[in-house]
């Protein structure tokens, strides 16, 4: 058994392996399906300062090897999940992250204030980088200066981890990843949803009701992986990989492209156990390379 | 308890021209509980453009012979794959998702029973778990015609079949909603599965009649589970409910339906 | 029949149907399984001022629903272009477009001058945009700046119809659009390949040569469709759609999304009959719907 | 002339735990003139994760039942796939690909065809050809151990057969190029098709004693007609060749193995 413990930031991880926010509900929507104490850590659902209906349906539609979404951030808001889910979840024995988005800085730093305020909360993971909402943070993860301003606040209003998700729609996810750096992150996790569009070529209509949406699974993981290598080569605070992981070999190519850990998507929905088995599948092929432990891989390909 | 099982086609047979029933068996005896209205979701492999797995309602279970029966249209990629499946074939399902139908409360509840097209899946196993729970149960089912008339007489173990076709070959002629028996009986309760203009004009007699009354909804759907809120309706406060794990069974006093 | 007379500025195609360069090399090498004739166009590889050996092996790897290139450009420069290849395939009955590429403005003029010399070309494609080397043009292609530089040289050497290829590794592939626009082109096409990397988990190794490469195929589809759908709003010149389409429902959808005309890639390589399969599908759509000609639908996606 | 047909598999041998025979007809009697050394790009039908073509070797070819064979080595999905083929079942082919080995121009030339694991593929075909030109066949076949050696009877119709093995669980023991043939034997020709180190190493032999060799290349290919440039390899002068097109076969003297 190969030693499987991470590092993010002030936070110890005891497998690289975290659960991608949006696609994993509040995690008791698996529990009947996988031990979840067996994760690395877990992302709920995005959060925002006020409750939001999201979008009108339909949300969803597949693609190539993948599916859009424009779900729009559907959720009760900050101070439904302290009390009412919050209670439910703090006790499961993982390391428990909440995303967060928001349309301005007030609104985001005011959250992870209150986000700061439950315990076992042990971590931010903040979502500049929805592209289904207008005001969904995407504005700010598109420029150097949205990205400085809206981590500066939230750094300020929030000192336990701070990991920063970025989105792939940019010229230089380096760039952004080192604004990010700059204003105070512990950590990059990349990549969020590509964006994207599907048409119904017979009724001459889109398939989502908001023409675009979030492009997520295997057919991102190419973008994604290059995402990370270059961020990981530019960055010196970990960065968290993820985008089309459906096994273990995927997540091993995140780690070898420099991930300090891995989320699982989109791959949540074609199997509701992957998560535990992409944990016995890294701990398998570190066994069979004979390292020690998976700090022993990340960043290490060999170019 | 949900669960991820591989069943085991145990039999497929073509209905008509775009129906087939996969008869599905757990071979280790672990075929959970399902109520009547829930859900499975079904993992279609060697499909190239098949990625997310496939919503279908329960359309029968046999625990004895933990067997699971499934009516499937035929009308994409992943329908069409799941009709080449052979016996022995391993298919992975999740299950029981999703709520099932409410019992009636009162005893020897007069209940109707409304499908249209493939809609009529669930009703055969809620057929058969009214009448076992002493309820008087009616099918009154719909197709385009002749041809699409299925399983007659599996429905009628259950309780009296009344069939409606559009252009009149068989039963009445027009929609569900313009057969005689609406007018000629009084029922306690109402449900419905099918196309949604179909359950939207028997929520309509419904709420003209003040029964109670469920419907089945459809969405698109990715994780089945309540997970990734892509399978939203708006309910009648206008708020956003998952369909699969707040529904796909509402009661139409829920929905937004009512002018 | 339908009309499938579609127009690029001052040229008018017999059909909407191009192929995309560097995936049907000089068109010859597909004579065998199609009647070349029946194109609408067949823009063929990738051309520089000099002769370019490419890039080291592998070049080549094989993703979800796609495919990963650091081909690189090779060619044997315009002048060779010019004496030994222009004479064998001049008389084919279509419409031939030279894609021509660049490191510097000077050398992109250069080479647009000589393409001009060549009577029966009828147009460039400029790629500002490939990924695969470092002065393959995508300096250009990612700043406004960079595309009204190259495109105003190249329309100065230029007279004939030039179609400007935009590369969707931007933040707003719009701002391109314009850009192009502004500076003189007759049309962008859209989109080059997304950059992308694969890793072999076991070995430890990228697949590709030069780590990073372009990512093209049914995967990339749902991106594609997304910039043509953008850029279509913002531009009144027409836009050249492609990425991803595999038969005609695939092209269906980009005529809807506001394209002119398509073009097929990636989809040669596992069918090579796939552009007369899809001429003759794009008339079938037309004539089932009732629509007299190609013209109708463009745009024409119901939002 | 390059066609792209739909071949019906006629017969699918398992010929060892890791390789099968595919045996596929051309149903309308259309098969295309085939060169020894050429080879097909396999369309793979109902893998998801198998996106591209398999370029594989002509291994035979018999005009008069309209057959083509190929030796496939189980390595990936693609090749496993290929594997569930049931006879009867259509598969898309490109062919005939690249080019094949040159004909030697002085008559009853002797000829070494070396092969190694499933590059033997192609030497089948190719000693049918030397044969039937009136050239004499050598084939020295080199494998890991006894269970990789394949298919002895049907290289013995054309010619002698030599086998090393890496353990001398059968025939001498190493590498092909540890041979005793090798040096017993003066060859006007070699044709080689296995693994680079091993063609490397023949090529050396060759060179060193001044003979014709010829080598057959593999590579990732993406459209195998030479439009794509994603399978180069280079040349002696530096130049990136297309191994489909330009290839698979080349002379050691334009290949950059000198040293
Ligand atoms: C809770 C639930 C229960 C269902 N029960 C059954 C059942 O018992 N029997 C049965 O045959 N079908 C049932 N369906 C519908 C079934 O899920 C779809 O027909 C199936 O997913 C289509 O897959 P496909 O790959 O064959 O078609 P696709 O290629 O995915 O689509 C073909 C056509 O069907 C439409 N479609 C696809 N999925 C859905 C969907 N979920 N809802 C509405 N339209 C859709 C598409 O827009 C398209 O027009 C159910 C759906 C839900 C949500
Ligand atoms: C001209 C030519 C002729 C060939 N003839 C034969 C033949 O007669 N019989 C036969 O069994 N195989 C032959 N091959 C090799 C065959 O194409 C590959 O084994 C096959 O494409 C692998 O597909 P897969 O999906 O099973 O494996 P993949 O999952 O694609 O790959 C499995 C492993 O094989 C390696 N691999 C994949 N493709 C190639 C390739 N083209 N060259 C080298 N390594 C590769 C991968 O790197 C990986 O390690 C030939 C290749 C070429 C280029
Ligand atoms: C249905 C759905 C909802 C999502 N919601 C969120 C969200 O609320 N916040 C967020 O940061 N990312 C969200 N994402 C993005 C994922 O967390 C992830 O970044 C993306 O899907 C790529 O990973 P994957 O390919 O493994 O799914 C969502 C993705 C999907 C598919
Ligand atoms: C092997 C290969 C080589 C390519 N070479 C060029 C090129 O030389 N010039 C260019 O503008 N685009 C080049 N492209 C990009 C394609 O023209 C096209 O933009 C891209 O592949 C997306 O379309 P597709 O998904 O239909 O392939 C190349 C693509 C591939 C796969
Ligand atoms: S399908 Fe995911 S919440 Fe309903
Ligand atoms: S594989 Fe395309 S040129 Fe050889």
């Amino acid at each position: 058994m190969a030693k499987l413990e991470t590092k993010i930031g002030g936070l110890t991880l005891k497998n690289p392996v975290l659960t991608a926010s949006g696609t994993f509900g509040y995690g008791t929507e698996f529990s009947e399906f996988i031990d979840l104490s067996r994760l690395g850590g877990y992302i709920i659902k995005g959060t925002t300062l006020n409750p939001r209906e999201g979008n009108p349906y339909p949300r969803m539609a597949e693609t190539p090897s993948g599916m859009l979404n424009c779900v729009g951030l559907q959720n009760k808001g900050v101070h439904y999940l302290k009390d009412h889910i919050y209670p439910n979840i703090k006790d499961i024995d993982s390391c428990l992250i909440v995303n967060l988005s928001g349309s301005t800085v007030e609104d985001y730093a005011e959250a992870a204030e209150i986000i700061g305020t439950m315990d076992k909360v042990q971590a931010i993971e903040l979502n500049i980088s929805c592209p289904n909402v207008k005001q969904g943070g995407m504005a700010f993860g598109t420029t150097t200066q949205g990205v400085e301003q809206v981590v500066s606040a939230v750094r300020k209003a929030y000192n336990k981890t701070l990991i920063v998700k970025l989105s792939p729609n940019v010229t230089s996810i380096t760039d952004m990843a080192l604004a990010a750096e700059a204003a105070g992150a512990d950590s990059v996790s990349l990549i969020n949803t590509l964006m994207g569009m599907a048409i119904d070529a017979e009724r001459r209509k889109p398939l989502l009701s908001m023409v675009t949406g979030g492009l997520s699974g295997p057919c991102v993981k190419p973008v994604a992986l290059r995402c990370v290598w270059q961020v990981a080569k530019a960055v010196k605070i970990p960065v968290v990989g993820l985008g089309g992981i459906m096994n273990a070999t995927d997540a091993i190519e995140f780690f070898l492209a420099g991930a300090t850990a891995i989320e699982i998507g989109t791959a949540n929905f074609i199997d509701p156990e992957t998560t535990v088995k992409v944990v016995d599948g890294i701990n398998e092929y570190l066994d069979r390379h004979n390292f020690k432990s998976i700090t022993e891989i990340i960043g290490q390909l060999e170019v | 308890m949900k669960k991820q099982l591989n069943l085991k086609v145990e039999n497929l047979k073509k209905i008509t021209e775009q129906h087939i029933l996969l008869s599905l068996v757990a071979p280790n005896g672990d075929m959970p509980e399902i109520k009547a209205g829930q859900f499975v979701e079904v993992k279609v492999d060697n499909a190239p453009t098949v990625f997310l797995r496939r919503p279908i309602s329960v359309h029968f279970v046999d625990y004895a012979k933990q067997r699971l029966d499934l009516l499937v249209a035929l009308v994409g990629d992943g329908t069409r794959k799941m009709a080449t499946l052979s016996v022995g074939d391993e298919v992975s399902v999740l299950l029981p998702l999703g709520n099932g139908f409410p019992m009636p409360t009162k005893a020897g509840a007069k209940c109707l029973l409304v499908g249209g097209g493939v809609g009529i899946a669930p009703l055969l196993y809620l057929g058969d778990r009214l009448k076992a729970a002493g309820h008087q149960v009616s099918f009154l089912l719909g197709a385009r015609n002749a041809g699409g008339v299925m399983l007659e007489d599996e429905f009628k173990k259950f309780g009296s079949l009344y069939l409606t076709t559009e252009d009149g070959s068989v039963g009445e002629k027009g929609f569900v909603t313009n057969h005689s028996i609406l007018e000629k009986e009084q029922f306690d309760e109402i449900f419905v599965c099918g196309p949604t203009p179909m359950m939207k004009a028997v929520a309509k007699y419904a709420y003209a009649k003040n029964i109670e009354c469920y419907v089945s909804l459809e969405n698109k759907m990715a994780c089945g589970l309540g997970a990734c809120l892509c399978c939203v309706t708006e309910d009648n406060k206008g708020h956003n409910r998952c369909v699969c794990s707040e529904g796909p069974v509402f009661n139409i006093n829920e929905l937004p339906w009512q002018n």
